[in-house]
């Protein structure tokens, strides 16, 4: 039968996830449950963190910092992460971004994890706890490329700079449903530019391989460059690079590296549709 | 956005009803709003277990062996049962009304026919209990050969999914792997049609996908009988299926449901009362089986999918003079429904349009897959789908308007339909007429003057025409399918005598009726048994008077082909009013 | 495993019951307390019918730990009506048929109360958006949506 | 160009209730002291409506208030048998039921009234309102509550009725598939205006504009109810909808309501019916069943109308953007087909459902 422990303080929780491998940290339990209600979570430890540390945002300075169990609504709460309202309201409808936290969408499987596809494109940080030592913050990327052997920790929060315009960066969630869909596929872009020329563009994808990915092809055609019809085309035609679509439920593998460099350039163009 | 057009066909209606037409609250909706309707699940009971079953993970396997011992000692878990456990554990849905063979357990006995056939079942005093020792039942299987399509189902040699039915086809009338509807030559029309045109279509499996999943509760009751909540969308049906799988006798069953959170069809398989009713036997508790959201997707069954092969033959002038179907209903690997539905899809052939010559061959197919079962549109759905696109094709190639092209051949009151019965009540014409109009699509004057009312019934429209025969497609004969024709049924001919008026009872004031109430004629006079005399039956009453005549011509009727007249086959034994199909749809087995 | 006590306001009154410890509050609403307004449809996250409002945020009762909900305010469907007098969204729904087999009913009534109390005067986009979590497989929507931008417009709508 | 509009139509017919016969459904009814009724069924009410029908048909046929009569469903001591609700055959098998007990109950009612009037039962009618009067002279009434009351208390009379609906068994013929099937049959035709994105091939919906014939409608917004919601999901079965996306390989069933597709409450498109009533002879007040067909028209409407718009035949369901931007490729690009009409005249909303 499963436990739960409740934890007052980051550290205990993560001294308590590091010791037992059958613990399991639960944040708005969107994850968690739905493997308790159907029998594939039915032994161990259901770990919840009641630190207020948690749930805290410091969007103060430059380098923004959001606590792994900040909310989607949260997010949406704030008006000072406008640029990041779309990539919230693209998770589920307002009952679950109420539940859904930013540290529970690292660990969405595809095509889920949208949120994270925005966070790999600003070039996040996450902050892990092991043990009841203190945190030390990894690249988003390399999170995400260990992920599926676990064991990284407790994701105590994620740090990121904010954009310097909020139009450099774009969202964009192709999905089948209207408004809340799942994804066919996630891009996120920041493009910063420097005298008309794209400077450290950072571009992700979300559904297209087994976690977010960079598009590193794609910031390598647009670095630079000025965005016009020369740097789209390039950055179109090195679109899939790195790609490892599946085939699921939503879309065959075929399709998504199909219409990917589409809504790659309809992303970029600041095409509406 | 519903608009009532109260202008057509209003001399065959008085308007002068006092409650029914009126837009009345409906009589659920407060209990709704305030959420006090009662579904099956919003009943409590103290000491209520919870039931789950183990699926299987194989879509063909062997069952090598099944070993519950670590289930059964797990914490709060009360019993487990498997296949020995069920009392009659072979069963089909129909067979409630006779039509067809027991094929399918309750739980799975020594081999699995579909991923998420039920094996073994776990009953707890909580969903996470149960659950929890469902993961420690060990199943070890033999995986087996599936097959997942309809035709390579067919194919002498296939890997047999239900052992009931060893050539994977729903056997109809003892004789065939398939149903026949036959009308006219349809070969010989192909022959001198000026286009032919022939495709494919396919339809894949649908859910139902209702917000309430399928369940139940089932409980003892103070007098020695069980108590039963329940979705159903058949109450007696569910009973009955559970009164003979737990082998009670039907007054021991107290079924309680008529408030269901959706079904489309996605009700009617009684996917959960036995089981229930059997944990409550043998528990002497209340338990409740509800389907997981999961196994509501993938394993509550689904309208089934459908491969359609249609050939037309078209004349330049738009009229089709011929249509042949052949199509395989993908019963999944047991029967439930879809033998019904290809009889319902055999007698919607060849669609709301009045062709002269028309067969079809509507197959049933076992395949490795969740067995599939109605929804709405039952057998329907996805025929209409084919014909409609295939008349879409057919319109472009006569270079017509689809709306025109529409009500050129469209079916209208007096004309016999390919099951040789003759329309009435027909309305096709006037819908596409007012939806043409709707949608602003010009048709032209000849168009909107057509009536359903005006030039059916007439000539050729009014006859059953001689009819080719054939022996094609024998059980247990696959090379009997390209056999040639065996004879020709003579123009007129019926074999099913036309079936008696709506029998009512409790109409005891026949004098005072208090309003307009359906029009029943007397029901017809005793006579002698054998078919009745075709052209008295096949003949509808002349079509009212018009002043307009009908624009389109009747069409010329179909040269004649068929050799000189030889002896109808006999008719098969049929047994009209009693409540069998198993003279018709084979021999039931308990 | 031992049960846990768990102590919440719902619909207004404090209720107390003895939960699992890693039980939903979907269980403890329906099971335990006896309100059956929050209805059981997937579990998953997906369908929305087991929407309630937990300190007056819409959340899914599926996958919300009850004992989480200790000490907070949980309303339900069931507490929308003030006594024998319907909300002005239960009315909205009755006038536009927004209803069918009545299973989502109690979840979009609980979204569409969550989007009045912030929202009072939303845009058809907004109640497209607020409702966007919960299935229907019967009406289309449409009425749903014309009853919430109806009731938004009626008296009283923001009442809690 | 990246976006073609594009109109196909569809119409079809629909038989109602079981195509054999051989389905039966009976009914109750009864009177309380009051002269209030209540109806017993075993039928199903799973959202389609079969409480509200039942009771209107109860209450037109007893010629009492709609108020006065409640509808009990399914409780399988209390309500007699019925195959259930399927086949669309609830109105039209159940309502038939409904008829012949609420028949025979008005009969009984009738004569406990002119007991109480010292008339003869033939020359009484009701009012709808709760009131029996003699024919012709309605000062000479009674109500039905005096009435109910004489018969319970007074004249010892049960003021109640059974009854049944049965379309026969029908045989089928093995070599020729002649049957006697349905009676009755509903009719539909289906206009569907929509948008393909040639580079993506997806598919939205602009506006659908249908015409049906339903037979006598008894409730026109159930029957609103019906049509709406079914032509949303007619839209979802077209484009969206199935357990088994690579049909037939089984892989990738989806689990839940993200992976099984349907359309949201943002992809729904404008929609107008027109209900046309032709009576079905044996059906209740003429009464047919829109329940089921509601959904097929939309389906080969969209297919058509993607061709339309494209060129692109898509004859596998459901029409998915992959499947239509396989059929551009292959093509070698869009091929619009010729325009078909002008722009509807009706707008969204603009037409009241009649009280």
């Amino acid at each position: 039968m499963l436990d739960v422990r409740t934890c007052g303080s980051l550290a205990e929780a993560a001294g308590l996830l590091s010791a037992d491998r059958q613990a399991h940290l639960i944040g708005g339990g969107t994850l968690v449950m739905r493997a308790v209600n159907e029998g594939r979570l039915t032994e161990g430890t259901l770990v919840r963190v009641t630190d207020p540390a948690f749930r805290q945002m410091n969007l103060g300075g430059p380098r923004i910092e959001l606590g792994a169990g900040v909310t989607m609504a949260m997010v949406l709460a704030r008006g000072e992460l406008a640029f990041l309202h779309p990539a919230a309201r693209s998770i589920g409808g307002p009952a679950v971004r109420t539940m859904a936290s930013l540290g529970g969408n690292l660990f969405a499987g595809p095509p889920y994890g949208d949120f994270t596809v925005a966070l790999l494109a600003l070039d996040a940080q996450v902050v892990l706890q092991a043990g009841y030592g203190g945190g030390r913050a990894v690249a988003l990327e390399d999170f995400l490329a260990a992920r599926a052997r676990g064991g990284q920790g407790l994701v105590a929060a994620i740090q990121f700079a904010r954009p310097q315009s909020p139009g450099d960066f774009r969202f964009r969630k192709i999905s089948r449903v209207r408004p809340k869909g799942i994804a066919v596929m996630t891009l996120a872009a920041h493009l910063p530019r420097a005298g008309g020329r794209i400077a450290q563009a950072r571009i992700a994808y979300g559904a297209m391989a087994p976690t977010p990915i960079r598009a590193r092809g794609v910031e390598r055609a647009l670095e630079g460059k000025p965005l016009d019809a020369v740097s789209l085309q390039a950055a179109a035609q090195a679109a899939l690079e790195g790609c490892r679509p599946a085939t699921d439920a939503i879309a065959s593998e075929w399709y998504r590296r199909e219409v990917l460099p589409v809504h790659l350039a309809r992303l970029l163009a600041g095409d509406g549709r | 956005m519903l608009e009532l057009r109260k202008d057509l066909f209003a001399d065959e209606r008085d308007d002068t009803l006092n409650v029914v037409g009126k837009s009345v609250q409906r009589q659920d909706m407060p209990g709704h709003v305030t959420a006090r309707t009662r579904f099956f699940d919003d009943h409590a009971f103290d000491g209520l277990l919870h039931l789950k079953v183990v699926r299987s993970p194989h879509p063909h396997a062997r069952i090598r062996s099944i070993d519950v011992s670590a289930a059964a000692r797990a914490p709060g878990v009360k019993r487990v049962l498997r296949a020995a456990d069920v009392p009659v554990n072979k069963n089909t849905l129909l067979s409630l009304i006779n039509f067809g063979k027991d094929d399918e357990p309750a739980l799975a006995v020594d081999k699995v026919c579909y991923v998420g056939e039920p094996v073994v079942a776990v009953i707890a005093e909580s969903e996470a209990a149960a659950l929890a020792a469902r993961n420690l039942v060990r199943i070890e299987y033999e995986p087996l050969t599936p097959v997942f399509d309809v035709e390579e189902a067919l194919k002498p040699g296939a890997p047999v999914v239900n052992p009931t039915y060893p050539n994977n086809y729903f056997e109809y009338h003892e004789r065939f792997d398939h149903q026949k509807l036959r009308f006219g030559d349809v070969e010989a029309a192909f022959a001198r049609a000026d286009i032919v045109i022939e495709h494919r279509y396919q339809m894949s499996p649908i859910e139902h996908a209702p917000t309430e999943t399928n369940g139940s509760i089932a409980a003892p009751e103070h007098n020695d009988r069980y108590v039963v909540h329940t979705c159903a969308q058949g109450l007696f049906f569910s009973l009955g299926t559970t009164a003979k799988i737990v082998n009670l006798e039907s007054n021991r069953l107290h079924f309680i449901g008529g408030t269901v959170g959706g079904g489309f069809g996605g009700k009617v398989d009684s996917l959960t009362e036995p089981l229930a009713v059997l944990g409550a036997m043998l528990t002497g508790r209340p338990v409740r089986f509800v389907l997981d959201r999961e196994e509501e997707m993938l394993y509550g069954s689904p309208r089934g999918a459908e491969r359609i092969y249609i050939k037309d033959g078209l004349m330049r002038d738009g009229r089709i003079v011929a249509r042949y179907v052949r199509s395989y209903f993908d019963a999944g690997a047991y029967t439930r429904l879809s033998s019904y539905a290809a009889i319902k899809c055999t007698a919607h052939i060849p669609g709301p349009y009045w062709i002269p010559n028309v067969a079809s061959d509507i197959h049933v197919a076992y395949t490795n897959r969740c067995p599939s079962t109605a929804m709405r549109g039952f057998g329907i759905t996805a025929v209409d789908f084919a014909l409609e696109v295939q008349m879409d094709r057919l319109a472009e190639a006569a270079g017509l308007d689809p709306m025109e092209f529409r009500i050129l051949n469209a079916y209208r009151d007096g004309d016999v339909k390919p099951h040789r019965r003759v329309a009435k009540n027909t309305a096709l014409i006037e819908c596409v007429q007012v939806a043409a109009e709707k949608a602003n699509w010009p048709l032209s004057d000849q168009a909107r003057r057509q009536s359903s009312l005006v030039g059916g019934g007439t000539g050729a429209r009014a006859e059953i025409p001689a009819t080719v025969l054939d022996q094609r497609g024998q059980i247990g004969r696959p090379e009997s399918r390209g056999a040639p024709a065996t004879g020709t049924l003579p123009a007129g001919a019926m074999r099913i005598p036309l079936t008696k008026e709506p029998v009512m009872e409790g109409t005891r004031d026949g004098r005072a009726a208090p309003v307009q109430v359906p029009r029943y004629a007397p029901a017809p006079a005793p006579g002698p048994a054998g078919p009745p005399p075709a052209a008295a039956a096949s003949r509808p009453a002349a079509p009212p008077a018009s002043s307009a005549p009908p624009f389109y011509p009747p069409a010329p009727s179909p040269a004649p082909v068929a050799p000189p007249p030889v002896a109808p086959p006999a008719a098969p034994p049929t047994q009209h009013g009693a409540m069998r199909f198993s003279s018709v749809f084979g021999t039931r087995r308990r | 495993m031992a049960k846990l006590p768990v102590q919440l306001r719902l619909n207004g009154a404090d209720r107390a019951t003895f939960v699992d410890p890693a039980e939903p509050l979907l269980t403890t609403l329906r099971r335990g307390l006896g309100d059956f307004a929050p209805k059981y449809g997937c579990g998953q996250g997906t369908c929305g019918v087991c929407t309630v409002l937990v300190d007056g945020e819409p959340q899914l009762a599926c996958l919300t730990l009850a004992v989480a909900c200790d000490g907070r305010h949980v309303e339900t469907a069931s507490g929308l009506a003030d006594g024998p007098d319907m909300h002005p969204l239960q009315t909205a729904f009755m006038a536009h048929f927004a209803a069918q087999c009545g299973f989502c009913t109690p979840g979009m009534l609980t979204a569409a109360r969550a989007l009045l109390a912030h929202n009072p005067h939303p845009t058809r986009e907004e109640v497209v958006e607020a409702i966007s979590g919960n299935i229907c497989r019967c009406t289309g929507y449409e009425p749903i949506i014309l009853a919430i931008l109806a009731a938004a417009a009626a008296p009283g709508a923001r009442r809690a | 160009m990246a976006r073609h509009e594009g109109r196909g139509m569809a119409s079809v017919n629909y038989p109602i209730g079981m195509n054999l016969g051989g389905d039966p459904s009976q009914a109750l009814i009864h009177s309380n002291p009051d002269g209030k009724f209540t109806v017993a069924l075993s039928a199903i009410d799973l959202g389609q409506g079969m409480k509200q029908v039942s009771r209107q048909i109860a209450a037109e046929t007893l010629g009492v208030p709609v108020e006065d009569v409640y509808v009990d469903t399914a409780d399988s001591d209390t309500g007699p048998h019925d195959m259930g609700s399927f086949a669309s055959r609830g109105t039209h098998r159940m309502g038939n039921a409904v008829i012949a007990a609420a028949r025979e109950a008005r009969g009984v009612l009738l004569e406990a009234a002119a007991e109480e009037l010292e008339v003869n039962a033939a020359d009484l009618v009701t009012d709808g309102r709760g009131n029996i009067h003699v024919r012709g002279a309605p000062t000479r009434s009674i109500t039905v509550k005096a009435t109910a009351q004489a018969a319970q208390f007074k004249q010892g009379r049960t003021i109640a009725g059974r009854g049944i609906f049965l379309l026969p068994l029908s045989a089928v013929d093995a070599e020729t598939g002649e049957m006697n099937p349905n009676t009755a049959f509903a009719h539909a035709c289906l206009v569907a205006d929509v948008a393909v994105d040639d580079e993506t091939g997806e598919v939205t919906v602009l506006r659908m504009t249908s015409a049906y014939e339903l037979g006598r409608v008894i409730n026109p917004r159930m029957v609103e109810q019906q049509l709406v919601g079914g032509a949303w999901m007619g839209m979802s079965h077209a484009l969206y909808e199935t357990p088994e996306p690579y049909y037939p390989d089984p892989a990738h069933g989806p689990r839940d309501f993200n992976e099984y597709l349907m359309p949201g409450p943002g992809d729904i498109a404008p929609y107008h019916v027109t209900v046309l009533e032709r009576p079905a002879p044996d059906g209740p007040f003429g009464g047919k069943g829109p329940g089921e067909m509601c959904a097929n028209p939309v389906l080969p409407a969209i297919a058509n109308a993607v061709y339309n718009a494209v060129g692109v035949r898509v004859d596998e369901l459901p029409i998915t953007p992959e499947k239509i931007l396989r059929g551009i490729k292959a093509n070698g690009g869009v091929r619009p087909q010729p325009r078909r009409g002008g722009a509807v005249t009706w707008r969204p909303r603009d037409v009241a459902v009649p009280a």
